[in-house]
């Protein structure tokens, strides 16, 4: 498959059209309807939460939030193929993987209500968090496949990043130190479009981002980002690769942020209605949901009564991570190195000292 | 006159350089066609263009590396990093060049350009999104860190930094970017660099500050007034170099100091006023110099961010221990 | 015991951890075929084969960047940076990352890794090769740095760094990595991090350097004898955290201090340590904390370093002039 | 030239072969027999004086110096095609490009003597001092291309990297900014090889570094560096492009570096005699000597005669830099700000305050 999609081709690998038909089923991956099933239920949880959350914003009941919206099959497939014993490497908007990984909706809510402890992963292993600097985390994924052929383990890791990504030198390094380790690390690109306002072209003059691979001799596609199918077959195939021995693969998956770039972003801004509307005929769950109705196994009606389920689910942890105990002063000193420094010991005793003094304080200006 | 704040006195003072010198040219993520994710930069695409008012590939290094070139060729970039806490990837081409090339080359190469960016926490923001690192460019030989403390200052200091041919950090607090609304004087004017300014007269301690935290300052002064505490204030707009004339004059007056910074304490700003105090009015002292400044940890999240931030309490508590000592 | 300097010292032990632990990798520019440009991994990947000890592309930031991943997956890296002054590009990955994944991941993940790093001048060496920056370094939370100044430390220092499950840069002062020479211990033997050292006991003026300055301070302390002035000798080895209680200690007894650094003198170690003088000790200060640094220059090519070098002179000019004082 | 020899189909160019032998007269550069011979002795010079710097330097009387010495076609190509109104933006490894735009031989010296003042380049305008910092200068490139480009310039800029350089994050962002922003930079990579110790195949697993070019959307070309004609061509193809607007050249120069990394280096740690001899054959003034001396524009008894006079210019530029005079206190402060600042000035004030009481404690100390 590499081969013929050599992005050297121009070609943008997918099985399924806009209308959830399969375009040549050779092409399909191994999978059965009910994973397929299943899938799909996963990628609309992960839209009805992220709506969900957007609108817990408008409420001012949680901060800033990056909503994966129009871009959940990339995740959702992901989801499928990544295993208990791979390692995920996340940027900020792969909620499904995320979840498949064990993390829970609280956790991500408590991190974006302002807890490091959204970041704990308590029933989670293999999963770094999402990671802000861009493209700094993609040489993580590159370290942790070098530990991985080291150890000659049977390992995989599916690390994520940008359009916008791709432009910073972290993202050259890591995918050229992992070209020359032959690592298995499965790159991929969610070309959404945009970074915040701005548009793919304007971050680089090459033909795709796909091609780049070839700087780096290392295997590279070109999938329909919007075709959980295909991204899941290019998933099955860049695993073969690793598995191999013949190192990374990058994958551009080609997709749209139908939602803002955060929840403080404002996309008419920077793009037009035309263009929001040509991209909503290939919204990923569209077209997946017609490909199980065609097939019988899902209607409506089904989908109607879930999403009331899901909605609940959402609420349900949300309201967890609000009722989330205090934020105690010890825990911005904890953790910082393995033993705490004197150095750390003083100043956390200092700042209880002034909160006693400042509870002193203020109990007798009440009185007052 | 014109009521602003600072967002707008930005904007203003780039509008009016990038009026009078077709050298001038701003660039960075998303400050074109979006106008900056904290709209420093609204309308100025618009009105002067797409070579002149643009958005860059998302780099950082790139940003200030291409904006070292330009400098040399002859233009004045000002370039914006979209914030403190992702300016690390650009800090070898200022550390390595921008604050370099004119002493490397002798006088001959310039490097006029200002690199802009918001910093300090307070805002409700993700990781690394609260940063206040002035410490670490100060301790760069070669560039001038700056941080106004109102619109007027944004504004007179911003046209100065794009006028000095040296490369100049300019340090923008985020949290009262719309907070304080001023009068701040139309059209064109300069505010000299490197001076700090004494925003209040007082006798029995200086505190010296800047950027944001200087309305938090003023808020424990209105309490340390009710006990009779006569605070001196010193906001020093200039990071590096430091006004040691007006620390010194200060400080020999009060006999006592307290810093207020940010960012960590250790090797922080907070040490070397302190030092510098210490060096030019040691007999003076009748306290050790203080300092009130985050602590030696990560800008933590916003639900713990009250514990790592200095408020107005935290500085009258210093200001209650110092008078007494 | 064997005789051994510093080269020999560091890459015993880095023979020791790899020995000892298959989790030891060592990577680098130029560390695996070549042994370093300083020959201290010399012979390293001879023994234990080049998926241990490697050279990777010349990219500072994925030399890090891969590190942390490394040590989040149960490795232990040993990094090297050629020269202190080309780890800038990997500033980002150091202070965004292996400074905070503990911190970020509420202690799940951490990052036990060194990062080497020949720092300072005195060597005759181009432009970039002299530099001493551990106060950027030190105002990292999350971040452990050291230094030692005799190869006995070295050795017991790195093991422990390579031990510790933080992110440790250890800095090697390369202008002494050949001149001194010492027995040193064979086989394995730690060194707690974070305590500095009273190399000697002293009266008159408490003295605080690291690294290749030491032996600088002892010259100066030969003359200053002579003229019956008796220094303490404090070797601070940990950047940070710094020993807190050996400073108060010491200044308390002597009520001077003077440190000696080569890093430029703002927001530089010196101002640090007068701070914590000052915090512990102010009522026993009998003169201001003076600092030996560098200018706030750009460490001058080798025509010209001797002006910007803190020597013995200098040392002891300030001697004189505090004891006076 | 661009479309035949895209880096895609592995054809690297070149136009003589070893034997100084043209293989195909349609791919000759512009050039009339004056001006190689002319190049061929600048190239000679270069060489020259690299040769009596190493010996210098044996001698202890000049710090770490990085030879040119095999790789001097790159160099004396730029040489003829850049103008005075050109900028030159090099790495470490340019001498005869660096004469060219007018640096001394004597400001070089002084460098490596230790002197900033031989950054000054007295009589050369639009060159920038060497960069250490590995590809940290492409990015300069690319922002004087901008500023030649808005300001509708008809100027062109001449930008140097290693092999190894191409790793940095910085060559990737500097190639790529300047594909958006189709700036008239001709960057050229010197494939020397080795990037210290380490060979290129150790720095990407890319089929070469020419190929990288099609990350960017760049035009790109593979040549023979050691080719002084297939160079020049090279060059004058980029020229055009960038004269079209149509963006940055990424020029591969491959090429061999002969002599040491620098002079604290020893090469026979990572690499064989065979190599060596095999590379000698394709030395590049070799090569050009054997083709000038085919034409009868040159002769071994006129070569050792230049030889001879070049030695005496270089020794006689190297006397002159040793006798520069005293590095003075204040320059080391004088330079950092456009005014001096009053912090720099007490610091200047205290240094010389301290070598006036040395000098005082010292007599005084002699006196005894
Ligand atoms: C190093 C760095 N620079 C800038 C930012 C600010 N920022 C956050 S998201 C973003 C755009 C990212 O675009 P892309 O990589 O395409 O990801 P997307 O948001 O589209 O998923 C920017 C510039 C950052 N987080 N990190
Ligand atoms: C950022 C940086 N890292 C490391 C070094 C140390 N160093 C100097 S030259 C060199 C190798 C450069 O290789 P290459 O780019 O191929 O150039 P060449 O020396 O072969 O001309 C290295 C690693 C440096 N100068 N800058
Ligand atoms: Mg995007
Ligand atoms: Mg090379």
């Amino acid at each position: 498959m590499f081969k013929e999609y050599n992005p050297i081709n121009k070609l943008m690998f997918q099985v399924i059209d806009n209308q959830g038909k399969v375009i040549d089923n050779k092409l399909m991956p191994k999978i059965t309807d009910e994973r397929v099933l299943k899938a799909y239920k996963d990628m609309l949880f992960a839209r009805t939460a992220d709506l969900q959350i957007v609108s817990y914003q408008r409420q001012g009941r949680i901060y800033t939030y990056p909503p994966n919206y129009g871009q959940e099959a990339i995740s959702g497939a992901t989801a499928v193929i990544i295993e208990e014993k791979d390692w995920l490497v996340p940027a900020f908007r792969e909620m499904g993987a995320m979840l498949a990984k064990g993390v829970t909706l609280k956790e991500l809510f408590l991190l974006f209500m302002g807890y490091e402890d959204g970041n704990e992963y308590k029933n989670a292993n293999k999963v770094l968090p999402i990671s802000v600097p861009i493209a700094s985390q993609m040489l993580h994924a590159t370290g942790i496949g070098y530990e991985i052929k080291y150890n000659k383990k049977k390992e995989l890791v599916y690390a994520f990043v940008g359009d916008g990504g791709t432009s910073e030198g972290d993202f050259h390094e890591a995918v050229n130190f992992a070209g020359v380790w032959k690592v298995p690390v499965v790159f991929i690109i969610q070309n959404n479009q945009y970074g915040i306002s701005t548009p793919t072209r304007m971050q680089t003059a090459s033909e795709s981002l796909a091609i780049k691979s070839i700087a780096y001799g290392v295997k590279g596609i070109q999938v329909d980002g919007n075709d959980f199918f295909a991204m899941l077959r290019a998933l099955e195939e860049a695993k073969k690769v690793c598995e191999n021995g013949e190192g990374p693969v990058l994958i551009e998956a080609v997709t749209y942020r139908k939602g803002a770039h955060t929840t403080s972003d404002d996309p008419t801004k920077y793009r037009t209605k035309e263009e929001e509307e040509e991209w909503d005929k290939k919204d990923p769950l569209k077209r997946l949901k017609q490909y199980i109705i065609n097939k019988k196994l899902w209607s409506e009606e089904e989908e109607e009564k879930i999403i009331e389920d899901f909605k609940k689910e959402v609420d349900r942890q949300f309201i967890e991570a609000e009722n989330y105990p205090e934020y105690k002063a010890e825990d911005i000193f904890k953790y910082m190195y393995s033993e705490m420094p004197q150095e750390l010991k003083d100043q956390e005793h200092r700042l209880k000292e002034f909160y006693r003094w400042k509870e002193e304080r203020v109990s007798q200006t009440i009185k007052k | 006159m014109k009521i602003m704040n600072m967002v707008g006195a930005i904007n203003d003072a780039l509008d009016i350089k990038l009026n009078e010198d077709k050298n001038v040219v701003v660039f960075g993520e998303d400050v074109g066609v979006e106008g900056g994710v904290f709209r420093v930069t609204e309308n100025l695409q618009k009105k002067y263009g797409a070579d002149r008012v643009f958005d860059s590939p998302l780099a950082e290094s790139g940003i200030v590396g291409t904006a070292i070139g330009m400098s040399i060729a002859g233009l004045r970039p000002v370039v914006e990093m979209q914030f403190c806490g992702f300016i690390y990837p650009a800090m070898n081409q200022i550390i390595s060049h921008a604050s370099r090339m004119r002493n490397r080359s002798r006088g001959k190469l310039e490097t006029p350009m200002v690199i802009r960016m918001p910093y300090g926490g307070g805002i409700n923001a993700l990781e690394h999104h609260s940063e206040s690192m002035e410490a670490l460019f100060g301790h760069i030989p070669g560039l001038k860190v700056i941080a106004p403390s109102t619109p007027h200052d944004a504004k007179g200091m911003l046209i100065s930094a794009i006028e000095s041919n040296d490369t100049i950090l300019y340090m923008e607090p985020k949290r009262i970017y719309r907070a304080i609304k001023q009068e701040v004087q139309e059209g064109k004017f300069t505010i000299e660099l490197g001076k700090a300014n004494v925003l209040t007269q007082g006798k029995d301690v200086t505190i010296v500050s800047f950027g944001a935290m200087i309305r938090e300052v003023q808020k424990a002064m209105v309490m340390a007034k009710e006990q009779g505490i006569s605070v001196e204030l010193i906001d020093l707009r200039s990071i590096y170099p430091i006004d040691r004339e007006t620390i010194r004059n200060s400080v020999k007056k009060t006999g006592r100091l307290i810093t207020v910074t940010e960012g960590p304490q250790s090797f922080g700003l907070g040490a070397e006023i302190s030092q510098i105090a210490i060096e030019e009015a040691f007999l003076h002292l009748e306290a050790p110099p203080a300092r009130v400044s985050g602590y030696d940890v990560i800008v933590p999240l916003p639900k713990g961010e009250h514990h790592y931030m200095q408020d107005a309490y935290k500085i009258l508590y210093e200001i209650e221990k110092i008078v007494k000592y």
